[in-house]
């Protein structure tokens, strides 16, 4: 096992926990701005590393993988930040409230108040 | 009482399939060999292209190809035909909101990337995987983006109908000199190179490029004309 | 190597289910668009990671046309959702 | 029951169903929209269908990119994706007319329900 | 040679690529190049043919690759005699459509031309082509067009009948495409000759199963019965010219991808027994419908269908006689039923609702249609001295060769209620008082209108006179069909082969 | 077994999944958004089938303009499928 292996098989796997972790987050979080936090900036974040590490995994044979990852990697950076502002911001525009951290009793009124809300803003549509 | 009756079509539809599909036999019995071979062979010793499916969609069936750009073709101009009002003005479209700085910085920065990457797509379409199609849509999707974020932003639909056009134009044109240099249509006439250089294939390349830029604009123009209709 | 790969696809799944369960409980149009977004990106990885076990680097160009794609489709939806398109 | 065997089966299983659902959908629903979801979900089914036709075995991609050109005996057969490549280009044209004429029956009738656009007999 | 057939499909492509450019430089060119097309196709194709009957069939290699590995055009007498009369009828139908009213602004007569051109130049594709997949993505293009063209007038309720179209003629593409798999998974080729030499390789279950698909997908081109629900609304709601071409040319080509398939690819014992079946099935509920309708159009369309049920009927008898039959069906009704519908047109032209009862006594306020429009309807229900006439009787000569009296009366019976609902729309015309408030203005044809329903009952007439002037025509077509041997032979051993 | 065989069954299984919610869903946006998960695991099919122009062609086409055409008819149009959930502009 070489060294490139070992650096990029570390990378790989931060980057695949980093994955799971903003899947995971996607399901438990309570609303959707916490959503977009777990969904956007986590994978985001493990995406770039899983890519970088599968491009030093390769760099042994060949740089042309490196030079391709790094612009897939750019491009990710770019669009992903982009793309979790124009629903947040949707979102805020569609006056979704956020969740008040509080007692678990609050989690179901506002449950109740998003379906609530929800239904009234989709007619509009 | 109809669901059942479209239940019970859907039995018998689903038990012609599986019993074709789903047997070992089907399996069994086939001619793997076909023309496959005969392809992969005369994509490396002949066409010299990388991609054997860009030389089969461009050469070997590229008739086809020119069946499938008519189609895109007529689609773009079937949606205007369609959609077509008497009083046929391209009004504002209703934005209620403009776009975020965020969107719109994003949208400026990545627009003329996502051009270049059509553009890599269909000129790389020879030797790697994508083509003119690929390539064409990308681009027509990331005029797409700027439209979403630019309220103001447009496109003359005079140059689209033109580049359209004169790819269009220059397709046939190919196929018609490859009918006057080696009789017959869509024939492969200049040199092909050396396997996997840029510049290999003969007119595959070129005519993928043409493909790439009137599908581009095709589409351009399909979603520009769709976007601006308010039900 | 190998175990990294059987590891990592496992991983990638794993939040592929969790996002196809957000995507299906909802509640509102933002959750389901949130969970198609996090699913593009798990797919971008996954496709990435596909190039390197088949060891053709050209099957990359798939996952960079689906990363640039995918969030184009994101917001657009975000923007009909603001109203706005 | 070996790999590939499990692969084929699969897939041609799920394009079948695939198929099915979206006949299903086409045959039942009401709502025009739907129809033409169900229309682009049969050729979801078909298009996997004629790749999964053409897999072989620890098959490549039949690209010689370098490294890769005493690959032939593995490659799969390109046939079916010229094929399919041909195919999805032209059912996206289909769907962009069927969607425009959706647009246009709503300008008239202002609903999508089936049941209300019946000035010609269905 | 002026040509190749290869020209028969390149030139309108490039014309329908290059006319959005003509258009910006005169805007009357994007009405005259589509004809000046038609007009070339239609000679080009007509000198081919003589070509091919005086030698041999023509097989057009594309990119240099020869049959089974290239897509080929296959120019036989059977093909050739279909294209022939597919171009002609497409530049009678653009002549009728060159000043049609509603086309007169400039955008909407540019369409309205390149869907009409490329409608031709696929329905041709369908029929010339050598290769079971280029032939869908012919379908495609012309199934594309025909939605668009129906869709045509804002006004009406066409964009629902073009839905209707779509979704039945998506549905049959992928049975289609079903089949096409089905027959690449076994075989490995898609070239329709390499298919009919290697058939027997392939198992009799899949051998059917792949034909009933594909009766699934051209069944609708062709209009057979479950499948054509699509037809009498399309052809209410398109304009009227359309209407003519869709009957004329698009249900020809659809006719043809059936008995080539059928006579060609699958060799099963008993497909005919199919085709018989299918074609009186077909017949009978058409004809029965056609009875029933009360607008002028709609019954014109059923009264297609029908006419297509015959067809099958009399190639499903699968002798020399029948498809001789068969094909002399198809060349009347290729040109006597467009011309009931550009006539047709005219007559409703003002009228509301398109009812049959609105155009009580336009017999004497347009004397000329209204004759054309008899004769028309005389000649397609088959009584002497027209050429339809000539064809039922050689339905019936072939019929009565097999000893088929279910066949006989049947058409007999058909025959009589043709008449019966062709004469209630001449008993309108003429016979009836004019009644001022059903009645409406005549709308006055124009020259080119004339000059196009003079050409086709001139021809009626001309066949009527002298049915002797085709019959060896369809006599060769007909071989051409029956010989299965032959056409393999042509496509695949062209002698040396042309690869490099 | 090998990791093949579990990539291909659990994109089928997404297929499959959202195929039927596709068809069941009530809310058209939320169909056409599922439609995008059909062309998603198709994409990833395509990959590990070895098409790779394919899975291209499905990116492009499949994933954005399908998906987007689709939801600018729905803005055009109307976005729930039993009319008693829209209310009229």
């Amino acid at each position: 096992m070489s060294i490139y292996e070992i650096i990029g098989g570390i990378l790989i796997l931060i980057g695949a926990s980093f994955l799971f972790l903003g899947g995971l987050g996607i399901y438990r979080m309570p609303d959707v701005y916490n959503r977009l936090q777990a969904g956007t900036k986590a994978t985001t974040l493990g995406a770039m590393s899983l890519i970088l590490g599968v491009g030093v995994v390769k760099m042994e044979d060949s740089w042309t993988w490196i030079v391709k990852m790094a612009i897939i990697i750019i491009f990710i950076a770019i669009s992903n930040p982009i793309s979790s502002h124009a629903l947040a911001r949707a979102m805020y525009h569609r006056k979704r409230m956020p969740y008040i951290k509080g007692d678990p009793d609050k989690m179901d009124a506002y449950k109740d108040a998003v379906a609530e809300q929800e239904k009234a803003e989709d007619k509009k549509d | 009482m109809k669901k059942a009756i479209v239940i019970l079509m859907l039995a018998v539809f689903g038990y012609f399939l599986a019993i074709t599909f789903l047997d070992p036999q089907f399996e069994a019995e086939r001619n793997r060999d076909g023309v496959k071979k005969f392809y992969l062979d005369k994509t490396v010793s002949e066409l010299k292209t990388a991609n054997t499916v860009t030389a089969i969609v461009v050469n070997f069936r590229g008739f086809d190809t020119l069946g499938e750009v008519t189609v895109l073709f007529l689609a773009a101009t079937a949606l205007g035909s369609i959609l077509f009002k008497k009083r046929h003005h391209i009004g504002d479209r209703t934005v209620l909101l403009p776009a975020s700085a965020i969107v719109g910085s994003g949208a400026k920065l990545i627009f003329p990337a996502i051009t270049l990457l059509g553009v890599y797509v269909f000129v790389h379409g020879h030797l790697t995987p994508g083509g003119g199609f690929q390539g064409g849509t990308i681009i027509a999707t990331g005029f797409l983006l700027m439209l979403i974020a630019y309220r103001d932003f447009s496109i003359s639909h005079n140059i689209l109908s033109v580049i359209e056009s004169l790819a269009g134009i220059g397709f046939v044109t190919f196929g018609l000199l490859g009918f006057m240099n080696g009789g017959t249509f869509l024939q492969n006439f200049l040199g092909t190179g050396v396997l996997n250089d840029l510049l290999s294939g003969g007119v595959i390349p070129i005519i993928y490029i043409l493909v790439g830029f009137k599908v581009a604009a095709e589409l351009t123009g399909l979603i520009y004309t769709v976007l601006h209709e308010k039900g | 190597m190998d175990i990294i790969f059987y590891i990592t696809i496992g991983l990638l799944s794993l939040g592929m289910i969790f996002s196809i369960i957000r995507f299906i409980k909802g509640p509102t149009a933002g959750d389901r668009t949130v969970a198609l977004d996090t699913m593009t990106t798990l797919m971008v990885a996954g496709l990435v990671l596909l190039s390197a076990v088949f060891d053709r680097f050209i099957y990359a160009d798939v996952a960079l046309i689906y990363g640039v794609l995918g969030f184009i489709g994101v917001i657009v939806i975000a923007r009909y959702l603001e109203g706005a398109l | 029951m070996d790999t590939t065997e499990l692969i084929r089966i699969g897939v041609y299983g799920t394009s079948i169903l695939l198929i099915l659902i979206g006949l299903y959908a086409v045959l039942t629903k009401r709502s025009l929209i739907k129809i033409i979801i169900g229309l682009s979900i049969i050729d979801g089914g078909i298009h996997l269908l004629l790749i999964g036709i053409g897999y072989i075995k620890d098959g490549t991609a039949p690209i010689f990119s370098p490294g890769s050109e005493n690959a032939v005996a593995r490659m799969v057969d390109p046939v079916p994706q010229a094929l399919v490549l041909t195919a999805i280009v032209i059912g996206f044209g289909v769907t962009a007319v069927a969607l425009s004429l959706v647009i246009r029956l709503y300008r008239h009738h202002n609903t999508l329900k089936i049941d209300e656009i019946k000035n010609l007999k269905w | 040679m002026v040509g190749s057939p290869v020209f028969l499909i390149a030139i309108p492509l490039l014309a329908a690529f290059l006319i959005p450019l003509l258009g910006m430089v005169w805007k009357e060119l994007v009405r005259i190049v589509p004809g000046l097309v038609l007009a070339y196709l239609t000679f080009l194709s007509a000198t081919l043919y003589i070509d091919v009957i005086n030698s041999d069939t023509i097989v057009e290699t594309i990119a240099g690759w020869r049959a089974p590995w290239g897509i080929d055009l296959v120019f036989s007498p059977l093909t050739g005699f279909l294209s022939t009369i597919m171009t002609f009828m497409g530049f009678i139908v653009w002549l009728y459509s060159y000043r049609f009213k509603r086309n007169v602004e400039f955008e909407a007569a540019k369409k309205y031309f390149i869907f009409l051109m490329l409608l031709v130049a696929a329905s041709v594709g369908i029929v010339i082509t050598g290769d079971i997949f280029n032939q869908f993505v012919f379908i495609e293009i012309t199934g594309i067009s025909a939605y668009a063209l129906t869709a045509f007038y804002t006004g009406r309720n066409s964009a629902e009948a073009a839905f209707k179209y779509l979704v039945m003629g998506s549905l049959s593409a992928s049975a289609l495409l079903i089949a096409i798999i089905i027959v690449y998974a076994q075989l490995g080729t898609l070239n329709m000759a390499e298919i009919a030499a290697n058939i027997d390789n392939m198992n009799v279950e899949y051998r059917i199963i792949a034909m009933i698909f594909f009766i699934i997908g051209i069944g609708v081109e062709a209009e057979i019965f479950p499948l054509n629900g699509w037809a009498p609304d399309a052809y209410t709601e398109a304009p009227g010219p359309v209407g003519g071409a869709f009957a004329g040319i698009v249900v020809k080509a659809g006719i043809y991808a059936m008995v080539r398939m059928m006579f060609t690819l699958f060799n099963i014992s008993g497909p005919m027994q199919i085709l018989i079946i299918i074609g009186m099935i077909t017949l009978i509920i058409a004809e029965t419908s056609a009875l029933r309708q009360d607008k002028l159009k709609r019954m014109l369309a059923y009264s297609s269908i029908g006419q297509m049920g015959l067809v099958l009927v009399a190639f499903g008898m699968g002798t020399q006689a029948g498809v001789f039959a068969a094909l002399f069906l198809m060349l009347n009704h290729a040109i006597i039923k467009p011309m009931l519908f550009l006539s047709g047109s005219y007559l409703e032209f003002n009228t509301k609702n398109k009812y049959i009862k609105e155009i009580t006594g336009m017999g004497k306020k347009m004397p000329v249609v209204s004759a054309i429009f008899v004769l028309g309807a005389l000649a397609i229900s088959g009584l002497p001295p027209f050429s339809g006439f000539w064809s039922k009787l050689s339905v019936l000569t072939a019929a009565a060769d097999e000893n088929m009296i279910l066949i006989i009366t049947l058409v007999l019976i058909i025959s009589l209620v043709e008449i019966v609902y062709y004469f209630r729309v001449i008993n309108r015309l003429f016979f009836f008082d004019y009644d001022l408030e059903i009645s409406v203005e005549p709308h006055k044809p124009g020259w080119n209108g004339m000059v196009a329903l003079f050409v086709l009952a001139g021809i009626i007439l001309f066949i009527g006179f002298y049915p002797s002037s085709v019959t060896g025509f369809l006599d060769l077509a007909a071989r051409d069909l029956m010989d299965t041997h032959d056409y393999i032979n042509n496509v695949l051993q062209l002698g040396q082969s042309i690869i490099q | 077994m090998n990791y093949l065989v579990f990539i291909i069954g659990f994109l089928l299984l997404v297929l499959i999944g959202a195929a039927l919610y596709a068809v069941y869903q009530k809310d058209l946006l939320y169909a056409v958004i599922a439609t995008g998960v059909i062309s998603l695991a198709l994409t990833g099919l395509f990959l590990v089938l070895q098409a790779p122009d394919v899975a291209l062609t499905e990116a492009a086409i499949g994933v954005a303009l399908t998906t987007i055409i689709f939801i600018i008819t729905i803005r055009n149009t109307v976005r729930y499928e039993d009319e008693k959930d829209n209310v009229k502009k």
